[in-house]
C-alpha cells in the first residue's frame, strides 16, 4: 500500500478538567491509518479509547495536536467545513439501548445521515432505496422499517446501528466497543457480519475493544492504548504472537480461557 | 466542597441576590397608588399629596432610589416605613421570628409525619396498606392549606375549644399560651407539607430499596427496617434535603395563607397588610428578605448535600468538559 | 389500561372537571350569578346541592366553576410549558455564557414563590384577577419546567444517538427539534400535570387571599371563601366547592403518576 | 445430604404468565463449585435471589429450596436473615453500586461481623483489616476508612468479597463478580476468589455468561435457558459432549481464540438445526423479527 | 389618683378583637379610624366628648359658655385634670394643641378643614381657654368632641406616632404593628379611675378569624362583629350581645361624572332595582337598619327615608325607558374595595341590576391603597360601595371636588345655614331638608347603617352599645378579675 493515510494524527492531546484537577484522557498519541486497513484499539476501560475515537470524528476538540482526515486537518473546524468527514466517516456506538433514538422508526434512524445537511441532492426516492439495501445488507427484514427499536432484540439493534451507518456508503467505519454490550452468542453474528461488511466494500475499520480475542479476530493492525498513551502498534499476529510491551503480555495473559481438561 | 468552590457558589449567591434585589424593586415600583394618599385619607387634595410625596422622597428617580435602598441593605438598614416611620428591620425582625417558628415547627412535625409514613409506603408499594398510605398522602395534597386550617381552627378551636382558634402570644409572655398558639397553625402547615413529604420520601426509599447495597446489605443479614434506616435513610435523605429545601423555601411564602387563617403575625400576613398600604419601603423590605431566605436555603441545602455526600467532599465532582 | 388504575383513576376525575365544564357551557339548572330570596336551602330536589347565601344555586356555581378551574390550569401550564421548557432545553444545550444565564435566571424566578408573585402582582393592577393569578402561577412555574427540561434534555444528550446524529452531520438545532423535544415530552406532560394541580391549589389560596378570581365569576375557591362565615351553620356551602377543589387536583397529580409510570417507568419524581 | 437442594423452584413476576424461572432444579454438596451460565435474561440473577430470598415483593416463589433439610421458602424473615450472611452469602455484579456509598467501607464490613457474632467494635476492627488483607488490597487500614467511590471498580469487588466470606459461610453465591472488571483485574480477582476458597473450603455457586470464566472456576456447570436448566453435569463432560444446542452453540462461540483469525464465528444458530427437543417452555416464541437461522 | 385608688380591686385586662389594625398611633397625621378607635378617650381626651346617645358631655371641660353671636366661645377646664406624665392639663396644652392642628403642615386636611372656622385661640387664665371662631359654627363644638379636639401633652408632640400621651384613663402601653395595641390603667387618673387593668385591641384583618378568637374564648370583647352571618353562634349563656347603631352609613356612591349617572332618571331606577331589604339580609344577616339617606340615627336630624325606592324592578325598568336606555345597553364599573361587606354587595347588586337590563363590571379593588387611589383620587369609577364611618359625614356631599363630584348649590347652601342656625331646632329643620335633597336627588343608594354589633363575654359589663363616635370606649367597662 502506497496510497496516502486517511487519517494521520499527530501529537494528540486531550485533557478533561475534573473539579481542579485534569485528566490527561489521550496522551500524546501519534499514528497513521492506511485507507482499507483494519486497526483494532485496545485497552482498559477509562484508557482513553473512546476520548481518541470521538475527536477522530470531531465529536470533541482536541486539547492539542493534530488529526487530518485525507491530507486535511480537521481540528478547529465549524461544523459546516466538515463536510467531507462527516460524508466519509460513520460511527457505532456500544449500546444498542442509547444508540438507536426510542421514539424513530428503525427506518428514519436509519435514513438519518442521509437527511443531514451534508448530503444535500438526496431525494425521498433515493433514501428509501438505500434503506432497503442496507436493511438486506446487515441480515434486516427491510418490511421491519416501520418498526421501532424497542421491538428488537440487541443484535438485532446493533444491526440497526451498522446499518444507519453503511446508508451513506462511508469510507471509514468507527466502532466504539459495537459488541461488548452483546451476549456471547449473538456476539459471534455481529462480528462476522462487520467482518463480511468490511471486506465487501472494503472500508477502513476502526475496531474499538478492551476484548482482544475479539479485534484479534476483525483487525489486521492492534494499538493498545493504556492511560490515554500508546504503548504498542503494530500487526495484529505480531504483537499477539509476540508482545513487545510487558504491559500488552499482561493483557494477553489474562483474557480467560476455555479449560477443557477439568478431572472432576 | 473546595474552597475554591464554595467561593465561586458564595459569588453565584451574591449575584442571585443583587438581580433579585433588582426585579424586586423594579416590580414594586411600578404598583399604581402610593402611601401618600393612604396616609392622608378619602379627604386630600392633590396638591397636599404632591407635597406628601415629595416629602417622603416619592419624587426622586426610580434608580437613585433603588440605589438608596440597595446601599441601605448592605449596611442593615432596611429604611424607614413610610406609615408609622420608624425602621423596617425591627418590624421585620419580629414579625420573622413568628413565621420561622411557624415554618420550622410545621416542618418538623411534616417530618414526623411523611418519613414514618413514607418509609412504610415504599417498603409496602405493593400492598394494600402501603396503597393506602400513599393514596391518603394523595389526598391530603389535594386540599387547599386554608381548607385544613379553617377546618381545624373550627373543630378544634371554635367546637372542642381544646386550643386558641387563632392568634398569637409572644414566647416572652408566656411560654404555654405561645406553644398552645402554635399548635394548629404547625399541625396545618405539618399536615398539608407531610403529605407531599410523603411522596418524596416514598420515592427516594423505592430507589433506595431498588439499589443493589440495599440488596447488598440484606445478603449480609440485615433485616428489613434496619437495613433501611441504616442503609436506606442517610442515601435517601440525599433527595429528600433536596426537596425539604425547596419545600422551606416556598413554606416561608406559603405560610402567609397560614398566618392569615390563624391571624398569626408573621411575616406574611405583614406583607398583605402593607402591600394593601402600599409601604413600599417596607413590602420591598419584605419581599427581599423572603427572596433571600429562599435563596439562603438553597445555598444551605447545597452545603448539606456535600456534608450527607461523601462523593462531594473530596474534588472528585461531577466532571465538567471545558471545551464542549 | 388494566395494569394503570392510577391513570385511570386520574383520567376519571379529570374526566369529571372537564365533563363539569362542557356541561356548564350549553345548561346549567338555574343562572349561576342570579341571586333569589331562597337562601340557604340544603341540596334538594330543586337545588340538587342546596343555595348559598345569597340565595345562588350552589351547582349552577360548581358548574361554572370548573371552568375556571381548568381555565386557571390550562393558561398556568401553557405559560409555564411554553416558556420554562425552551429556556431548559437551550440551557442544556448550551453549555456557554447564554446557557448560564438562562439557568440563572431560572434560580433567580424559582426564588418568587407563586403567591409571592401573585401578591406582587396583584397588588401592581391593585385588583384580583383571574388573568393576573393565572399569569403570576404561569410564571412561577417556568423554573419547575425548565428545570425538569433542563434534566431530561442533558439525559437525551448523553445518549449516543445524539453522537450519531452529530456524527452524521446532522444540526444542533435540527437535533434539538428531531430528537430532544419527542424524548423529553414524557416529563414535561407529567409536570404539565402536576403543575395542573398545583395551579388549582393556587388559584384558590389566592381566591381565599381576595387576590384571585373577582366576586361576579363563580370560583370554587373563591365559593369557599365565601362560604366561610356560614361555616358553622351552612357548612354546605363550603363542601362541594372543596370536594371538586380535591378532585380536580388528585386527579391532576394522579394523572401525573400515572402518565409517569405510562410513558417512562424509569423517570425521576417530578419537580413541585 | 445436600447443602442445598433446590426442587421445582418457579417464580413469577407480577401476573405476568410467563415464568421468569420455571421447574428448576439442582443441588449444591458442601465445599462443591458449581457454575451457573446461560444468555441474558435466562434466569441466572433470580434464581440465585430467590436462594438468598431477596426477590423483589412482586415475585411469588413456588417449590421448594432447602438448606440442610430446612426449607427456605416462606421462611420469616428474621430467621432468614439470621442465614444470609452467615451461613450463605452473595456477591453481587456491580461493585460500583453494591456497597452504601455514604459509608465508610470497614464499618461495612465490619456490620456482618457485629451482625452475626456481636463482636466489639475494636476486635471487630482487626479482623475486617485482616479479611482485607486476605482479599489482597494491600493497604487494608487505609482501605477500611475509605468510601466506595474513593476506591476502583477491583478494589470494591475486593471489598465485596471480604464481606462475603468474613463469616466463612458454607456457600457464598457469586452473580457474575468481574463483568463489571478489567480483563487483567478479573483475573487477578478470579484468582484471590479461588484462594479464599480453599482457605475456607465453602461451596460455591459462580453465575457468569462467560464459559471460559466458568470452566476456569467450578467443577460442576449447570447450563440455564430462557427460564429452565437445560443442562448439567460435570465441566469437562458437558464441554465433550453438549446435549442441549445451546449450550453446543455456547462453546462453539467462546472459544473464539481457538477459531483462526479471519474465518467466519462459529454462532449458536448453527446449532439449532440438530434437532433436539427443548426441555422447559414447548414451543417458547423466538424473539420478533427473529434472525432466520438459514441466514449467514 | 383622687385618692381612692382602687387597685386591690383592679379588673383583668381585656382582651378586644376589632377589624382594621392602625398603621399609625397618630391620630392627627394619619386617617385610620383604628387609632381613634383605640385611643380616643380611652387615652386621649377632648374638651368634651360624644356620649352613647350621640349628645356632647363635658369631659376636661367642666363647662363652656357660648356668646350671643355664636362666635365666642368660652371652656373652663377642671383644675385636677393632668395628663399621665404628671403635668397639668392646662390652657396653655389646649392651645398649643388647637394651634398645631391648624398650623402643622403634617396634619390631615380634614382636621384642618374642621378647624377653619378658628379665628383665634387663647388662654385667659390657667383654666380658662377662649375660641374666637370667624362665622357661628355648629358643627364646630361636635368636631372638638372628637379627633380635631384631642389636646396632647405638649412635650409628647415629637413622638406621637409611636407614643401616644393623654391625659384619659388608660395609659398607652405597647403597640405591635399590624397585631395589637396594649393600653394598661392610668393609675393617676384624674377622675374616677377605670376598674380594668388595661385593655388589649388585638386585631384580625380577616372577620371570620375575629368570631372564631371570639368563640374559641380568645377574646373578651368583639369590638364589632364583620361577619354578622355567625352571630347566632354568640347566642349563648357564655356571650352578651349588643345591638347598636354606628354612624357608619354604607353608601353605593354613583360617579355624577359618569354621563350615564348625571341622569337623574338612572339613578333612580338603580335605586329601584335593589332590594336593600334583602341585600342586607344577604350580606349583613338583616343586622342595621335601613336608612335613606347619609345621616345616622344618633344625630338630631334623623328621619327615616328607606321607603323612598322600594324595591320595583318595573318601575325601574320603566324609568330606564323613559332614560332612553335599551335593556343591555348600559354597562357600569362597580368598583369596589376589598372589604367584607362590599364585595358581597357588589355580587347582590350586580344581579339585580342585571334583571333590570344594566350590565354591571365588578371589580374588587384592593383596600386601602387602590380603592383609594383609583376610585377617591383619580375618580376612576362608575359605582363603588363603601361605608362612611365619620360623624355627621353629610357635610361631604357640600364637596363637589369629593370623590361622587356631587354638585349641588341648593344642599350646599342648606349645609352652610344649618352650621351657622342659632338654634338647635333650626339646625335640624334645615339638615333635615338637605337630607330629604339628597333622597330625591338619588344621589347615591344609602344601602343600610353599619350596625354596631359587640359581642363581650357575659361577665363583661359597660360596654357601650352605641358607637356616635370613632372611639370604642371602654372606660366605663368592668369586667371581674378571673
Ligand atoms: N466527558 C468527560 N469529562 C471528564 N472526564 C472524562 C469524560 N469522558 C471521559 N473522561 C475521562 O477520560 C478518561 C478516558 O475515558 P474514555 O471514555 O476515553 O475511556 P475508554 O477507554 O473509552 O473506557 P471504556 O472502556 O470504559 O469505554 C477516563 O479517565 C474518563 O474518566
Ligand atoms: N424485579 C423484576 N420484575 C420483573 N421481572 C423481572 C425482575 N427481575 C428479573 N425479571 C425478569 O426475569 C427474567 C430473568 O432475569 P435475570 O435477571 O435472572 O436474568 P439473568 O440470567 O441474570 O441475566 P443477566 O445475564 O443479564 O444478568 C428476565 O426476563 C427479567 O426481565
Ligand atoms: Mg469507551
Ligand atoms: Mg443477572
Ligand atoms: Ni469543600
Amino acid at each position: 500500500m502506497t496510497a496516502t493515510p486517511i487519517y494521520e494524527i499527530r501529537d494528540l492531546v486531550k485533557l478533561y478538567r475534573r473539579g481542579s484537577q485534569e485528566v490527561v484522557a489521550v496522551d500524546h498519541v501519534d499514528f497513521d491509518l492506511m485507507p482499507g486497513e483494519r486497526l483494532g484499539i485496545v485497552g482498559e476501560s477509562g484508557s482513553g479509547k473512546s476520548t481518541l475515537v470521538r475527536m477522530m470524528a470531531a465529536l470533541s476538540r482536541p486539547t492539542s495536536g493534530d488529526i487530518a482526515f485525507e491530507g486535511t486537518s480537521i481540528v478547529g473546524r465549524t461544523d459546516d467545513e466538515l463536510t467531507g468527514l462527516r460524508r466519509g466517516v460513520q460511527m457505532v456506538f456500544q449500546d444498542p439501548r442509547s444508540s438507536l433514538d426510542p421514539r424513530m422508526t428503525v427506518g428514519d434512524i436509519i435514513t438519518e445521515p442521509l437527511r443531514s445537511r451534508v448530503w444535500k441532492g438526496i431525494t425521498r426516492t433515493d433514501r428509501a432505496a438505500r434503506l432497503v439495501e442496507v436493511m438486506t445488507q446487515v441480515g434486516l427484514d427491510p418490511q421491519d422499517a416501520s418498526r421501532y427499536p424497542h421491538q428488537f432484540s440487541g443484535g438485532q439493534r446493533q444491526r440497526i446501528a451498522i446499518a444507519r451507518a453503511l446508508a451513506p456508503k462511508p469510507r471509514v467505519l468507527i466502532a466504539d466497543e459495537a459488541v461488548s454490550a452483546l451476549d456471547v452468542s449473538v456476539r459471534a453474528q455481529v462480528l462476522n457480519l462487520i467482518g463480511d461488511l468490511v471486506a465487501e466494500y472494503g472500508l477502513t475499520l476502526v475496531f474499538v475493544s478492551h476484548d482482544l480475542t475479539v479485534v484479534r479476530h476483525v483487525c489486521d493492525a492492534v494499538l493498545v492504548l493504556r492511560s490515554g498513551r500508546v504503548v504498542e502498534h503494530g500487526p495484529t499476529e505480531q504483537v499477539y504472537v509476540d508482545p513487545q510491551n510487558p504491559y500488552t503480555r499482561q493483557l494477553l495473559a489474562s483474557v480467560p480461557r476455555l479449560r477443557r481438561d477439568v478431572n472432576p | 466542597m473546595s474552597l475554591a468552590a464554595l467561593g465561586r457558589r458564595l459569588l453565584s449567591f451574591a449575584v442571585s441576590l443583587l438581580c433579585a434585589s433588582a426585579v424586586v424593586f423594579g416590580l414594586l415600583n411600578l404598583l399604581p397608588g402610593d402611601v401618600a394618599g393612604v396616609i392622608l385619607g378619602p379627604n386630600a387634595t392633590p396638591e397636599s399629596i404632591e407635597a406628601m410625596r415629595t416629602r417622603l422622597g416619592l419624587d426622586r428617580p426610580v434608580w437613585l432610589r433603588y440605589l438608596d435602598w440597595l446601599g441601605g441593605l448592605l449596611t442593615g438598614d432596611f429604611g424607614t416605613s413610610a406609615l408609622s416611620g420608624d425602621p423596617v428591620a425591627g418590624v421585620i425582625g419580629s414579625r420573622l421570628a413568628v413565621t420561622t417558628w411557624l415554618v420550622v415547627l410545621g416542618m418538623f412535625l411534616a417530618l414526623l409525619i411523611a418519613l414514618p409514613v413514607g418509609m412504610f409506603a415504599a417498603m409496602r408499594r405493593q400492598r394494600v396498606d402501603g396503597l393506602a398510605a400513599s393514596g391518603l398522602s394523595q389526598l391530603g395534597m389535594a386540599v387547599p392549606v386554608f381548607v385544613v386550617g379553617l377546618a381545624l381552627s373550627l373543630i378544634v378551636g371554635v367546637k372542642l375549644r381544646w386550643l386558641p382558634a387563632n392568634g398569637y402570644v409572644p414566647l416572652t409572655d408566656s411560654p404555654g399560651q405561645w406553644l398552645a398558639h402554635l399548635v394548629l397553625p404547625c399541625l396545618t402547615l405539618g399536615l398539608v407539607q407531610g403529605a407531599v413529604l410523603v411522596r418524596y420520601v416514598r420515592s427516594a426509599f423505592i430507589e433506595v430499596l431498588q439499589t443493589e447495597y440495599f440488596r447488598t446489605a440484606r445478603a449480609i443479614g440485615w433485616r428489613r427496617w434496619p437495613a433501611m434506616l441504616r442503609h436506606g435513610l442517610r442515601n435517601a435523605s440525599l433527595q429528600i434535603v433536596t426537596v425539604l429545601g425547596l419545600q422551606m423555601a416556598t413554606l416561608f411564602v406559603g405560610a402567609i395563607v397560614v398566618e392569615s387563617v390563624f391571624a398569626l403575625p408573621g411575616l406574611g400576613l405583614y406583607l398583605l397588610q402593607v402591600v394593601a398600604n402600599r409601604d413600599l419601603p417596607v413590602v420591598q423590605s419584605i419581599v427581599m428578605v423572603l427572596v433571600a431566605l429562599v435563596l439562603v436555603i438553597n445555598l444551605l441545602v447545597d452545603l448539606a448535600y456535600t456534608f450527607i455526600d461523601p462523593r462531594l467532599r473530596g474534588d472528585a465532582t461531577a466532571a465538567s468538559e471545558a471545551d464542549e | 389500561m388494566r395494569r394503570n388504575p392510577t391513570l385511570v383513576a386520574g383520567a376519571a376525575m379529570v374526566g369529571i372537571v372537564v365533563a363539569l365544564a362542557l356541561v356548564s357551557v350549553v345548561w346549567t339548572p338555574w343562572p349561576a350569578t342570579q341571586v333569589s330570596p331562597d337562601r340557604l336551602w340544603p341540596p334538594g330536589s330543586a337545588h340538587l346541592m342546596g343555595t348559598d347565601g345569597f340565595g345562588q344555586d350552589i351547582f349552577s356555581r360548581v358548574l361554572i366553576g370548573a371552568r375556571s378551574c381548568l381555565l386557571v390550569g390550562v393558561v398556568a401550564v401553557t405559560i409555564g410549558a411554553l416558556l420554562g421548557v425552551p429556556l431548559g432545553v437551550v440551557a442544556a444545550i448550551d453549555r456557554g455564557v447564554l446557557g448560564r444565564v438562562l439557568m440563572r435566571a431560572s434560580d433567580i424566578l424559582y426564588a418568587f414563590p407563586a403567591l409571592l408573585l401573585a401578591i406582587l402582582l396583584a397588588a401592581a393592577r391593585g385588583q384580583g384577577s383571574t388573568l393576573t393569578a393565572m399569569t403570576a402561577i404561569g410564571i412561577s412555574s417556568i423554573p419547575a419546567f425548565a428545570r425538569v427540561a433542563r434534566g431530561a434534555t442533558l439525559q437525551v444528550l448523553s445518549q449516543d444517538y445524539v453522537l450519531a446524529a452529530r456524527a452524521s452531520g446532522i444540526r444542533r438545532t435540527t437535533i434539538a427539534v428531531r430528537h430532544v423535544l419527542p424524548n423529553i415530552l414524557p416529563v414535561v406532560v407529567v409536570q404539565a400535570s402536576v403543575s395542573f394541580g398545583l395551579a388549582i391549589l393556587a388559584e384558590a389560596s389566592l381566591s381565599y387571599l381576595g387576590l384571585g378570581t373577582p366576586p361576579t365569576t363563580p370560583s370554587w375557591g373563591r365559593m369557599i371563601f365565601e362560604a366561610q362565615p356560614y361555616m358553622y351553620s351552612d357548612l354546605n356551602l363550603a363542601i362541594w366547592p372543596g370536594l371538586f377543589i380535591a378532585i380536580a387536583v388528585l386527579g391532576f397529580n394522579l394523572l401525573g403518576d400515572g402518565l409517569r409510570d405510562l410513558l417512562d417507568p424509569t423517570l425521576r419524581e417530578v419537580e413541585r | 445430604m445436600s447443602l442445598l437442594r433446590v426442587d421445582d423452584l418457579t417464580v413469577r413476576f407480577g401476573r405476568s404468565r410467563q415464568p421468569a424461572v420455571e421447574r428448576v432444579g439442582f443441588s449444591i454438596e458442601p465445599g462443591e463449585r458449581v457454575g451457573l451460565i446461560g444468555e441474558s435474561g435466562s434466569g441466572k440473577s433470580v434464581t440465585a435471589l430467590a436462594i438468598m430470598g431477596l426477590l423483589a415483593d412482586t415475585a411469588s416463589c413456588t417449590g421448594s429450596i432447602r438448606w440442610h433439610d430446612r426449607e427456605l421458602i416462606g421462611m420469616p424473615d428474621a430467621e432468614y436473615s439470621r442465614l444470609r450472611g452467615e451461613e450463605f452469602a452473595m456477591v453481587f455484579q456491580e461493585p460500583m453500586t453494591a456497597l452504601d456509598p455514604t459509608m465508610p467501607v470497614g464499618r461495612q464490613v465490619a456490620e456482618v461481623l457485629r451482625l452475626h457474632e456481636g463482636a466489639p467494635p475494636g476486635r471487630a476492627r482487626g479482623r475486617v483489616c485482616e479479611m482485607l488483607s486476605a482479599v489482597g488490597l494491600p493497604d487494608a487500614e487505609r482501605v477500611a476508612d475509605s468510601f466506595p467511590h474513593q476506591l476502583s471498580g477491583g478494589q470494591r469487588q475486593r471489598v465485596l468479597i471480604a464481606m462475603s466470606l468474613i463469616n466463612t459461610p458454607e456457600l457464598l453465591i457469586c452473580d457474575e463478580p468481574t463483568t463489571a472488571l478489567d480483563v487483567t483485574v478479573q483475573a487477578r480477582v478470579l484468582e484471590l476468589l479461588r484462594h479464599a476458597l480453599d482457605v475456607s473450603s465453602s461451596a460455591m455457586l459462580f453465575i457468569s455468561h462467560d464459559l471460559a470464566v466458568v470452566s476456569q472456576m467450578c467443577d460442576r456447570l449447570l447450563v440455564m435457558y430462557r427460564g429452565s436448566v437445560v443442562e448439567e453435569g460435570a465441566i469437562a463432560d458437558v464441554l465433550a459432549r453438549p446435549s442441549h444446542p445451546y449450550t453446543a452453540g455456547l462453546i462453539a462461540t467462546a472459544d473464539i481464540a481457538s477459531v483462526s483469525p479471519g474465518q467466519r464465528l462459529p454462532v449458536i444458530d448453527d446449532f439449532w438445526d440438530v434437532p433436539v427437543d427443548v426441555p422447559g417452555r414447548a414451543g417458547a416464541r423466538r424473539p420478533l423479527g427473529s434472525t432466520r437461522r438459514t441466514q449467514r | 389618683g383622687c385618692g381612692q385608688s382602687s387597685t386591690e380591686t383592679a379588673d383583668r385586662q381585656l382582651v378586644v378583637g376589632a377589624s382594621v389594625a392602625p398603621n399609625s398611633m397618630d391620630p392627627s397625621t394619619s386617617d385610620a379610624a383604628a387609632i381613634s378607635q383605640a385611643l380616643l378617650y380611652n387615652v386621649y381626651e377632648t374638651l368634651l366628648k360624644i356620649d352613647g346617645d350621640g349628645q356632647l358631655q363635658p369631659l376636661l371641660a367642666s363647662e363652656w359658655a357660648v356668646s350671643p353671636d355664636g362666635l365666642t366661645y368660652t371652656f373652663t377646664l377642671r383644675s385636677q385634670a393632668k395628663f399621665s406624665t404628671g403635668a397639668p392639663v392646662n390652657a396653655e396644652a389646649v392651645v398649643t394643641s388647637v394651634e398645631r392642628i391648624i398650623d402643622d403642615d403634617a396634619v390631615l386636611p380634614v382636621l384642618k378643614t374642621q378647624m377653619e372656622v378658628v379665628d383665634s385661640v387663647r388662654a385667659v387664665d390657667d383654666t380658662t381657654v377662649e375660641f374666637v371662631l370667624k362665622h357661628p359654627s355648629n358643627n364646630w363644638l361636635y368636631s372638638m368632641a372628637e379627633r380635631a379636639g384631642i389636646i396632647y401633652e405638649p412635650t409628647s408632640l415629637a413622638d406621637l406616632a409611636t407614643t401616644p400621651v393623654g391625659s384619659g384613663p388608660f395609659v398607652f402601653s405597647e403597640w405591635v404593628k399590624g397585631d395589637s395595641v396594649v393600653l394598661t390603667r392610668n393609675e393617676s387618673y384624674w377622675g374616677t379611675e377605670t376598674r380594668l387593668a388595661g385593655v388589649t385591641f388585638k386585631y384580625y384583618t380577616d372577620a371570620n378569624a375575629l368570631n372564631a378568637a371570639m368563640l374559641s374564648g380568645s377574646l373578651d370583647v368583639l369590638s364589632n362583629v364583620a361577619a354578622p352571618q355567625a352571630l347566632d353562634q354568640f347566642e349563648d349563656s357564655r356571650f352578651t350581645v349588643l345591638e347598636g347603631t354606628t354612624t357608619g352609613e354604607i353608601v353605593l356612591g354613583y360617579n355624577h361624572q359618569t354621563p350615564a349617572l348625571q341622569d337623574l332618571k338612572v339613578r333612580q331606577a338603580i335605586n329601584y332595582a335593589i332590594d336593600r331589604e334583602a341585600l342586607r339580609d344577604a350580606v349583613w344577616a338583616g343586622k342595621g337598619p335601613l336608612i335613606g339617606s347619609m345621616v345616622a340615627p344618633t344625630d338630631p336630624w334623623y328621619e327615616d327615608l328607606s321607603g323612598a325606592y322600594p324595591y320595583d324592578p318595573d318601575k325601574a325598568r320603566e324609568l330606564l325607558a323613559e332614560a332612553g336606555i335599551a335593556s343591555g345597553s348600559l354597562t357600569l364599573r362597580l368598583r369596589v374595595p376589598t372589604l367584607p361587606y362590599a364585595t358581597p354587595a357588589a355580587t347582590y347588586i350586580a344581579s339585580q341590576l342585571s334583571e333590570v337590563g344594566i350590565q354591571v363590571q365588578v371589580d374588587e379593588l384592593e383596600f386601602p391603597a387602590t380603592w383609594i387611589d383609583q376610585v377617591l383620587q383619580q375618580s376612576n369609577y362608575d359605582m363603588t360601595i363603601v361605608a362612611h364611618v365619620e360623624s355627621r359625614d353629610i357635610s361631604l356631599w357640600a364637596d363637589p371636588t369629593y370623590y361622587w363630584h356631587y354638585d349641588n348649590a341648593e344642599f350646599q347652601q342648606l349645609l352652610v345655614e344649618a352650621d351657622e342656625a342659632s338654634t338647635q331646632t333650626e339646625q335640624t329643620a334645615l339638615m333635615k331638608q338637605a337630607a330629604q335633597i339628597l333622597s330625591d336627588d338619588a344621589a347615591a343608594d344609602f344601602l343600610w347603617l353599619l350596625p354596631n354589633l359587640v359581642v363581650t363575654k357575659s361577665d363583661v359589663t359597660g360596654v357601650q352599645a352605641n358607637a356616635p363616635s370613632l372611639s370604642f370606649d371602654m372606660t366605663a367597662a368592668v369586667a371581674p378579675p378571673q
